[in-house]
């Protein structure tokens, strides 16, 4: 974890200067965090500007890239999210300013961004509440450890739980994987028990794979297409819609995006294809619902995700959600993944109150908060700690949905009483046994 | 009648190339232009036919009028169907298609369809070598043939100006005579020529009346009859050598200096 | 006789491949006819659709000797006009309401408003020769070619993160029905594009034989020459650009539809229909209509075919072979002739 | 210097087509060292293409090409070149963005030994060579008077001295025989003296042999050695400038009454 | 010499790269420059009075402030960290793009393919200095090894295609080497593309820049850890910085050398008049081998540097986009020319930081000048009248700022081949010819 106090938190070699010049204009203010400085009781580093108060999380996400649909709405959501906060006071008179860098969905970008929020210029950052992508995230997880930062990645890989970088990359929710094995079980339940697997190749689609037949083999289900890695964005589906239609599987596992989703669906209905359908939560888009497809999806298809959505069931956390978007984003269309960016707020807020009580909000203290708390997500999803072994935070539980047209409202604003995006819930924090007894370890490695 | 008056064009907005040009060529004459090499006769034709653009020229000072109207800065298209068409230097057939479809673009602004069959047929009466090739691909004409193809496409758009670009440029001797002949022979139906000729000797015998530039300019002019007797013109155009001696010189025996012309001077 | 000489060499190659290959398949027929049946026209079907689009690189290409490889923007472009005039029912870029939508039966609405959505992506081409391509004429050919690639760039920006095309229904009448001959099952659309491309296909064929099609021609070998002999060439080029955008739009309508997609939406991804095309025109031969008819379905039954029958061959393959197999096609066509099946040589002479 | 007997270049019986169209028929004929012969005929008679034989850029389908004795059928374009035999084109084919003095130097490659491997490093022989090949190309531009032009892309220039370059060129080749095709056309007469002195030049004090292709008669017949006269590929007339000259079936493919005129020139 | 200013003794001067001494000691201090440009050089100590404002200025600002406020000169802009990554990877590309310069530029070859060949290098640089493991291939060979590599497995590659590559011409030459982008890509899905390249969007971990002899544990020159070379303490970034920059003016070296000499002048004849110059003795398949072998192994050494600078080797890097970024950098900078490539890497690497730093200047300036204008371009989505949206979802018709990001390179490339067909480089040809009245006097 936070190993050798390097520069953030001690005091080095540079121009540590507190001289008075420091009352120059705002391009001035970055060098003030070069160096940790107690003000009041409370020590500051990079990421702070402890003079006005204000501290800095990064949100490194794909703002224009291959996701940017739905990132930019996380990402928005986020804004929001810190507005409330600093409207309502800030944490503990803190004001937390968001600093928002566009990856492009691009390594080399993602990594030019990091190197400006870990530096120490006016975005240097305290942690990164968004980072958006798994080979992103994979190329700075040996920086963070260094640099003694954390990040919340937008990818819910079962290897960030790893010892050697699971203390600053934060996994939020269940994983891939064991989203993948509480499905087809519950699948498996309802639907019998011939089971085709079809994905992507990589960290998300061999994930979900793995994990179905990981459950596939502890309940002795026959896995009768293995789609594991065939799937590519793309290219023309006809290989797996035929493999499926020729399966004869009970229900179909899949572990894409939304329109190869709806590419083998709509494949495999034309080739007289009649089972059910699930997939991981990416797999799924609601925007389906408006298509030629709407129908069959309506009658084959059970969403998984990992937490409750859009104005479905009544906690606190999404009462909360339903209010500030409808005071501060009147407009907005009610979409599920503002949950996303209250779960990362959340995260944060709790993150660095702890921070401030601990009276230490250099890089390093906030880190030591994190892996001290459990951070409660108010009824969104299931609550989650950090520090302890990768088995006890690793989140087992998973959320099914129906899909049901008649209650889908396209264009439902967040105003809008029963804006949905067409779902019904089935199961709330389902764990399924193989998921409750599953021993970590990466479901899909790289190495 | 085409008026060119104290024309200026600049290349690529630094290299002038004209400099202050006049020249007239009144209706249903044949009007020759004489020069050397890089004097500027083909910028002038770029001028009057709107193409100077294409090579990053530009017409600074002076002025271009056709019957009367200002035609420079018009697009080549107006150019054309005012009735100004050129043969280009270098031949420049569409080197892909065929004889035939050469000619087609040739009657491209020629609405009539009757009119344009006779202009055809006509190209195939002057040029028979053409009409034995006329669905074989341009680009594999021979030199020569290529440039009878480059005339005969010009022809196809029955111009009442037609200017010509070293239309003799790599034609036999006596396809020269002939391209000399249907010259006169349009002019004689009511186009004027506006001729650009390295062949001086063949030029001046035809035309009304010539220009001779250098460097940019007219320096001098007037009807072939008084061309013909200049000096200078008999030395370096026709190739008769001073005095009274009018047998040409071999060119086994051309001094290894030059005289200097008294308009460079 | 055929020579074995260096010439020769890839041509034994393509024979000495194709007949395996077409025993397989006499094979496979016989075993599974119905399968083979359906696989057949599916196989047409997406070869149609290539042979749409490619028809719209071969308009733009034979008046601007450039590929157009903004084509694909435009596609997806018109497919969401058809998108905001039906579904959404308003005049894009505006909240007017779309009044054709409710003329006569639904068929009718729908069609008209196609019509518009048409006049729209015309418009747009029009507009784009216009700003960019129009201050090129006698410029570098490839300087074009790239000028196409950065509209590219721009288009899907507009079309992706301003639209947010996330699966916005085209609500095509028909939508992905179809109906089962001799076990086969045929999506309607699959007739609808293989009609198309034929029309399209003629009405092409017979524009080039015409005089301003030859003017076309002539400006793309010369544009100098060309504009010499008083034609047009701003003119031209608006023509080509106007048609060869519609020829996209319709295109991109049809990579909405089965065999291309199964949802009847337009997605980010429908852009991508030109790249996957692009190897049908290569293989036709960038200046052939003939060759963009031909090239397209071959290539859609290379893709379809190698699909159907080596999925079990996919572990060596590579996931999504049938990606690259347009391009493997194209290659082996270049080899035997460098431009492609139709296209002009250029000419070569000293 | 060859052994006497066997020529120069030797080409016999040579019968080239384009599919229907015969564009050489049986043509033989023979350059001897230092002699300068032209081919005259009327157009699309197969002059070009009988350059284009010799460097092989056509392939003929019958007959054979002799360069000093052995016959250099099937050769590559660019061992045509390193044997000795340069040309110039018919439409000038310089390297138009290339300076004149690439151009020229481009035209001393095959006369250049080093690698691409020596070049990317540059100093030593590379570069030794490289100063050497310009100062050889200097040579030619003084000799052709191009000068001025040394560093402008070929393609700005003015059409004759683009034609002299294309002379320079073919120079820097440091050839044994030199084609010209039509070097004089679309040249005033001054230039075309100009011209005419440069070839003269070339064979007098360089002695390399030419085969001179043009439709300037008064050059042809003022400069040439031996004239070959074609007609549709076929050879009608071989001989001095005289015989041919007055060579009827000459006179009615392709001179024309015209040229026996040229004397009288000043009558018109 | 016909009234110009360069007036040369020898022409072993004239063939210089830099052949004057003006020209000699502006490349020197140049790239001098460079080699300082990461690290902080305290200079001068005071304040420079009045000049506050310059400090607002974006961009220059950001080199003012340092320099107004702690007495830091100009050249401490790039010891920013997100300064150095970028510079970094402008020399990378410059040698891939140098490498296309030679293939597209000189020889006329234009090709798309560029990414793939730059993926081949990547690969075989993990290949040859990567770990193995169960799911991996890896030899752990030391850099010296497996960076040539990378360039010479590309070469061969580039070989294997060249059969149809030198048949084909123009646009069908640039579609079939698109196509090898395409076919690369998938190549990375196939069960033993995958054991070199890495799962498909997870990747693999690339070996790092340290110089070993040969596997021991101590490398002999250490790249990859901060650490003190002579009397600086030099940081990774700038260790990596400097390392690029050192093969980055080599290889700038060589393609210069190459353009200049006989094969240059072959390559250009092929690309103007293919016939006439096989004609004049210039063999035409042999040097479009030649100019493909060059640009692959360029592309190859540069693929495996940019992996290196990720840290990681990711198959889908190796896209259209990267080709098509190159060639904008070839047709900005000004096809055929060294210096033009360069500028023109600098120049499409650099743009949307530059973009970037404006929005976010004139986002929080309320001067008069900034703020109006600020105010004109800019919209939170409520309706105004701005184009640029400030916020992340873009409600309405407006983009975002990070659309306007690739927007603004595809409407640069547009523009400049509208305005300057020939790049940057012709502007400059002009500019100087203005002042050198050349070749007419007007
Ligand atoms: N596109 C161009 N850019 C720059 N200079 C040019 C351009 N075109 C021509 N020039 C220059 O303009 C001058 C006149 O050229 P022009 O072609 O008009 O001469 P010309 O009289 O037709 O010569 P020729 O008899 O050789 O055809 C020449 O010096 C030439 O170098
Ligand atoms: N590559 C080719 N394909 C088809 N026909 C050709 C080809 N090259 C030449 N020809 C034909 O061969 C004949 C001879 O052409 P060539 O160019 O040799 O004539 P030439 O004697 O040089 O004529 P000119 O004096 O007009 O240049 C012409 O009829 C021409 O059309
Ligand atoms: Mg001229
Ligand atoms: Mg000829």
């Amino acid at each position: 974890g936070s190993s050798d106090g390097d520069d953030g938190a001690s005091t080095d070699d540079g121009a540590s200067s507190d001289d008075s010049a420091s009352s120059d204009d705002d391009a001035m203010a970055e060098d003030e965090g070069d160096d940790a400085v107690a003000e009041g009781d409370i020590l500051t580093g990079l990421g702070v500007d402890a003079e006005n108060k204000v501290i800095r999380v990064g949100l490194n996400a794909d703002l224009s890239g291959t996701f940017a649909a739905l990132t930019t709405v996380i990402v928005e959501g986020q804004q929001v999210f810190w507005e409330k906060v600093n409207a309502e006071g800030g944490i503990n008179g803190w004001t937390v300013e968001p600093v928002v860098l566009d990856n492009a969905y691009d390594v080399p970008t993602h990594l030019e961004n990091y190197d400006v929020m870990s530096g120490d210029g006016a975005e240097s950052v305290v942690m990164l509440t968004n980072s958006t992508g798994s080979p992103h995230t994979a190329a700075i997880s040996e920086a963070l450890v260094d640099d003694d930062l954390l990040a919340i990645p937008l990818s819910w890989y079962s290897g960030w739980t790893d010892p050697t970088i699971g203390q600053n990359v934060f996994e939020v929710q269940a994983n891939y994987c064991i989203e993948a094995m509480n499905g087809v079980t519950y699948m498996s339940e309802q639907h019998g028990n011939k089971v085709a697997i079809a994905g992507f190749p990589g960290d998300y689609g061999e994930d979900g794979s793995l994990g179905a037949k990981v459950a596939a083999e502890a309940l002795g289900l026959e896995i009768v297409y293995d789609g594991q890695a065939q799937v590519i964005p793309g290219a023309d589906q006809t290989p797996i819609i035929t493999g499926i239609v020729e399966s004869g599987a009970d229900f179909v596992w899949l572990t894409t995006g939304p329109g190869q989703t709806a590419e083998i669906i709509g494949g495999a209905a034309a080739g007289g294809y009649e089972g059910q359908w699930a997939g991981n939560s990416p797999a799924w888009n609601p925007a389906l619902l408006g298509t030629d497809l709407g129908p069959v999806l309506d009658a084959s298809y059970t969403h998984s995700t990992y937490t409750t959505l859009w104005g479905i069931g009544d906690s606190p956390g999404m009462k909360d959600l339903i209010d500030t978007m409808r005071e501060l984003r009147p407009d907005a269309i009610a979409d599920d993944v503002y949950i996303i960016s209250w779960i990362e707020g959340l995260i944060a807020q709790q993150v660095l109150e702890q921070a401030i009580s601990n009276g230490d909000i250099t890089r390093a203290g906030v880190l030591a908060a994190a892996n001290e708390i459990e951070v409660d997500l108010m009824g969104l999803a299931p609550n989650q700690s950090w520090g302890g072994e990768p088995n006890d935070s690793i989140v087992r539980g998973t959320y099914l949905y129906d899909i049901d047209a008649s209650v889908f409202t396209p264009d439902g604003t967040v105003t809008d009483d029963d804006a949905n995006r067409g779902y019904t819930l089935l199961e709330a924090d389902y764990v399924s046994p193989t998921a409750a007894e599953w021993d970590y370890e990466p479901c899909f490695k790289a190495e | 009648m085409l008026e060119i008056a104290n024309l200026e064009v600049v290349y690529n907005e630094v290299i002038l190339v004209l400099r202050g040009l006049s020249i007239e060529v009144p209706d249903g004459q044949i009007v020759a232009l004489l020069g050397a090499n890089g004097a500027g006769k083909t910028t002038t034709l770029r001028a009057i036919s709107g193409l100077l653009d294409v090579h990053e020229g530009a017409v600074t000072k002076g002025s271009i009028s056709w019957n009367g109207e200002a035609i420079a800065g018009k697009k080549p298209s107006e150019i054309v169907r005012s009735g100004i068409t050129q043969v280009m230097e270098g031949r420049r057939v569409f080197a892909e298609m065929t004889v035939d479809e050469n000619l087609t673009t040739g009657g491209f602004t020629i609405k009539d369809k009757a009119a344009t069959a006779a202009s055809y047929d006509r190209v195939m009466e002057l040029f028979p070598q053409l009409g034995e090739r006329r669905s074989q691909t341009a680009g594999y004409l021979s030199g020569g043939e290529q440039q009878m193809l480059a005339i005969g496409r010009a022809m196809m758009a029955s111009p009442k100006l037609l200017v010509l670009d070293e239309p003799s440029l790599g034609l036999a001797p006596m396809l020269i005579e002939q391209i000399r002949d249907i010259i006169v022979d349009i002019n004689k139906s009511g186009t004027s020529v506006l001729l650009i000729e390295q062949n001086a000797m063949m030029a001046l015998s035809i035309a009304d009346y010539g220009y001779i530039m250098e460097t940019g300019k007219i320096v001098m002019d007037g009807e072939p009859a008084k061309l013909l007797a200049d000096d200078d013109v008999k030395e370096f155009y026709l190739g008769l050598h001073s005095g009274d001696d009018t047998e040409k010189k071999s060119f086994r025996d051309v001094k290894h200096y030059k005289r200097r012309k008294k308009w460079s001077s | 006789m055929i020579r074995l000489d260096r010439d020769n060499v890839p041509l034994l190659f393509l024979i000495g491949a194709l007949i395996p290959t077409t025993i397989f398949l006499v094979i496979q027929a016989v075993n599974d006819p119905a399968l083979f049946l359906e696989t057949l026209i599916k196989a047409l079907g997406l070869g149609a659709v290539y042979a749409l689009i490619a028809l719209g690189f071969v308009l733009i290409f034979k008046a601007t000797q450039t590929v157009n490889f903004a084509q694909g923007a435009l596609a997806a472009a018109g497919a969401l006009f058809v998108s905001f005039l039906v579904a959404d029912e308003h005049i894009p870029f505006t909240t007017v309401p779309n009044p054709l939508i409710n003329i006569g039966p639904e068929w009718l609405g729908w069609g008209l408003s196609v019509l518009v959505a048409l006049i729209f992506a015309a418009l747009l081409g029009l507009i784009i020769e216009r700003i960019t391509i129009r201050p090129m004429v006698g410029e570098p050919l490839f300087s074009v070619a790239v000028i196409t690639l950065g509209l590219e760039i721009v288009l899907r920006v507009f079309n992706n993160d301003t639209v947010k095309t996330e699966f916005r229904a085209l609500e095509i009448p028909w939508g992905n029905g179809g109906t089962t001959v001799g076990g086969a099952f045929i999506n309607y659309s699959v007739i609808a594009a293989l009609i198309t491309a034929v029309v399209a296909f003629v009405g092409v064929f017979f524009f080039y034989r015409s005089k301003t099609g030859i003017a076309m021609r002539a400006v793309a070998f010369d544009q100098e020459a060309a504009m010499a002999q008083g034609i047009n060439v701003g003119r031209v080029f608006a023509i080509a650009w106007a048609a060869g955008a519609v020829l996209a739009a319709i295109g991109g309508i049809f990579a909405t539809q089965p065999p291309v997609k199964q949802t009847g939406a337009v997605e980010p991804e429908t852009a991508n229909i030109a790249f996957r095309a692009l190897p049908a025109v290569i293989l036709g031969g960038l200046d052939s209509a003939t060759g963009a008819l031909l090239g397209g379905l071959i290539v859609g039954l290379a893709e379809i075919f190698a699909g159907q029958y080596a999925a079990g061959e996919s572990d060596w393959l590579g996931a999504g072979y049938p990606v690259i197999v347009p391009y493997i096609v194209m290659i082996i066509g270049l080899l035997v002739r460098p431009y492609g099946l139709f296209g002009t040589p250029e000419i070569r002479r000293v | 210097m060859s052994e006497s007997g066997t020529p120069l270049l030797e080409l016999s019986e040579v019968t080239l087509r384009f599919g229907g169209v015969t564009a050489i028929n049986d043509v033989s004929f023979s350059v001897a060292d230092k002699e300068l012969f032209a081919i005259i005929g009327p157009n699309g008679a197969g002059k070009t293409s009988i350059f284009n034989t010799i460097s092989q850029v056509y392939r003929p389908q019958e007959g054979d090409i002799r360069w000093r004795g052995d016959s250099i059928m099937g050769t590559r374009p660019d061992r045509i070149a390193k044997l000795g035999i340069a040309r110039t084109f018919q439409n000038i084919e310089l390297f138009p963005q290339m300076t004149v003095i690439d151009n020229l130097l481009t035209g001393h490659h095959v006369r250049m030994q080093r690698s691409w491997l020596a070049g990317a490093l540059w100093f030593g022989p590379a570069k030794a060579e490289e100063i050497a090949s310009r100062r050889k190309v200097e040579d030619i531009i003084d000799f052709l008077e191009i000068g001025r032009w040394r560093k402008h892309p070929v393609a700005l220039l003015p059409y004759g001295f683009q034609k002299r370059v294309e002379l320079g060129r073919a120079l820097a080749m440091e050839p044994e025989l030199l084609l010209l095709d039509e070097p004089v056309a679309g040249m005033n007469l001054e230039e075309t003296e100009d011209m005419a002195r440069f070839i003269l030049d070339i064979q007098r004090e360089l002695g390399i042999s030419m085969v001179l292709v043009e439709h300037d008669m008064g050059l042809v017949m003022d400069i040439a050695d031996r004239v070959m006269v074609l007609d549709f590929g076929t050879k009608i007339a071989e001989g001095t400038p005289a015989e041919v000259q007055n060579d009827p079936a000459v006179i009615a493919a392709y001179l024309g009454s015209e040229f026996a005129s040229t004397s009288e020139a000043s009558k018109t | 010499m016909f009234g110009r200013p360069n007036l040369y003794t020898s022409y072993e001067q004239e063939s210089q790269i830099f052949s004057t001494w003006t020209q000699k000691v502006l490349a020197a201090f140049g790239i001098l420059l460079l080699f300082l440009l990461p690290f902080d050089i305290p200079a001068i100590t005071t304040k420079i009075p009045g000049t506050g404002w310059l400090a607002d200025i974006p961009v220059l600002g950001r080199v003012f402030s340092w320099s107004i406020g702690d007495g830091i000169p100009l050249v401490r802009f790039l010891g920013d960290a997100d300064w150095l990554r970028p510079m970094t990877t402008v020399f990378m590309l410059a040698i891939a793009a140098l490498g296309l310069n030679i293939l597209s530029g000189v020889a006329g070859q234009v090709s798309l393919g560029h990414a793939f060949f730059m993926g081949v290098g990547a690969c075989t640089g993990v290949f040859l200095g990567g770990e193995s493991s169960e799911a991996l291939y890896g030899l752990g060979l030391p850099i010296w090894i497996w960076l040539p590599g990378a360039g010479i497995a590309a070469v061969l590659i580039g070989i294997i295609v060249s059969p149809v590559a030198v048949k084909l011409r123009g646009l069908y030459l640039a579609i079939v080497t698109l196509g090898l982008v395409f076919v690369g890509i998938h190549l990375g899905n196939t069960s033993w593309g995958r054991k070199i390249a890495g799962p498909p969007a997870l990747g693999r971990k690339y070996p790092e820049l340290d110089i070993r002899l040969w596997k021991e544990e101590d490398p002999l020159i250490n790249v990859s850890d901060d650490g003190r070379w002579l009397w600086f303490d030099v940081t990774d970034a700038q260790k990596r910085y400097l390392l690029y920059l050192v093969l980055a003016i080599a290889f700038a070296f060589v393609a210069k050398n190459i353009i200049r000499s006989r094969t240059g002048r072959a390559l250009q004849a092929i690309r103007d008049r293919d016939i006439a110059a096989e004609v004049m003795g210039v063999p035409e398949f042999k040097y479009k081998l030649i100019a493909f072998a060059i640009s692959s192994f360029f592309a190859g050494v540069a693929g495996a540097l940019f992996a290196a600078l990720s840290g990681q080797i990711l198959a889908e890097a190796f896209g259209l986009f990267l080709s098509v970024e190159f060639i904008a950098i070839l047709l900005i900078g000004g096809a055929g020319t060294t210096s033009g490539t360069l500028i023109g890497t600098f120049f499409v690497v650099m743009i949307p930081q530059f973009v970037e730093e404006i929005t976010k200047w004139l986002d929080k300036s309320e001067g008069p000048i900034g703020g109006t204008v600020g105010e004109l371009i800019l919209t939170d989505g409520s309706g105004d009248l701005g184009v640029i949206n400030t916020s992340t979802v873009t409600p309405g018709w407006t983009l975002s700022v990070f659309d306007w990001n690739i927007v603004l390179f595809g409407v640069l490339i547009i523009v400049f081949l509208i305005v300057e067909p020939l790049g940057l480089f012709g502007i400059w040809v002009k500019v100087r010819n203005y002042w050198k009245r050349w070749p007419f006097s007007y």
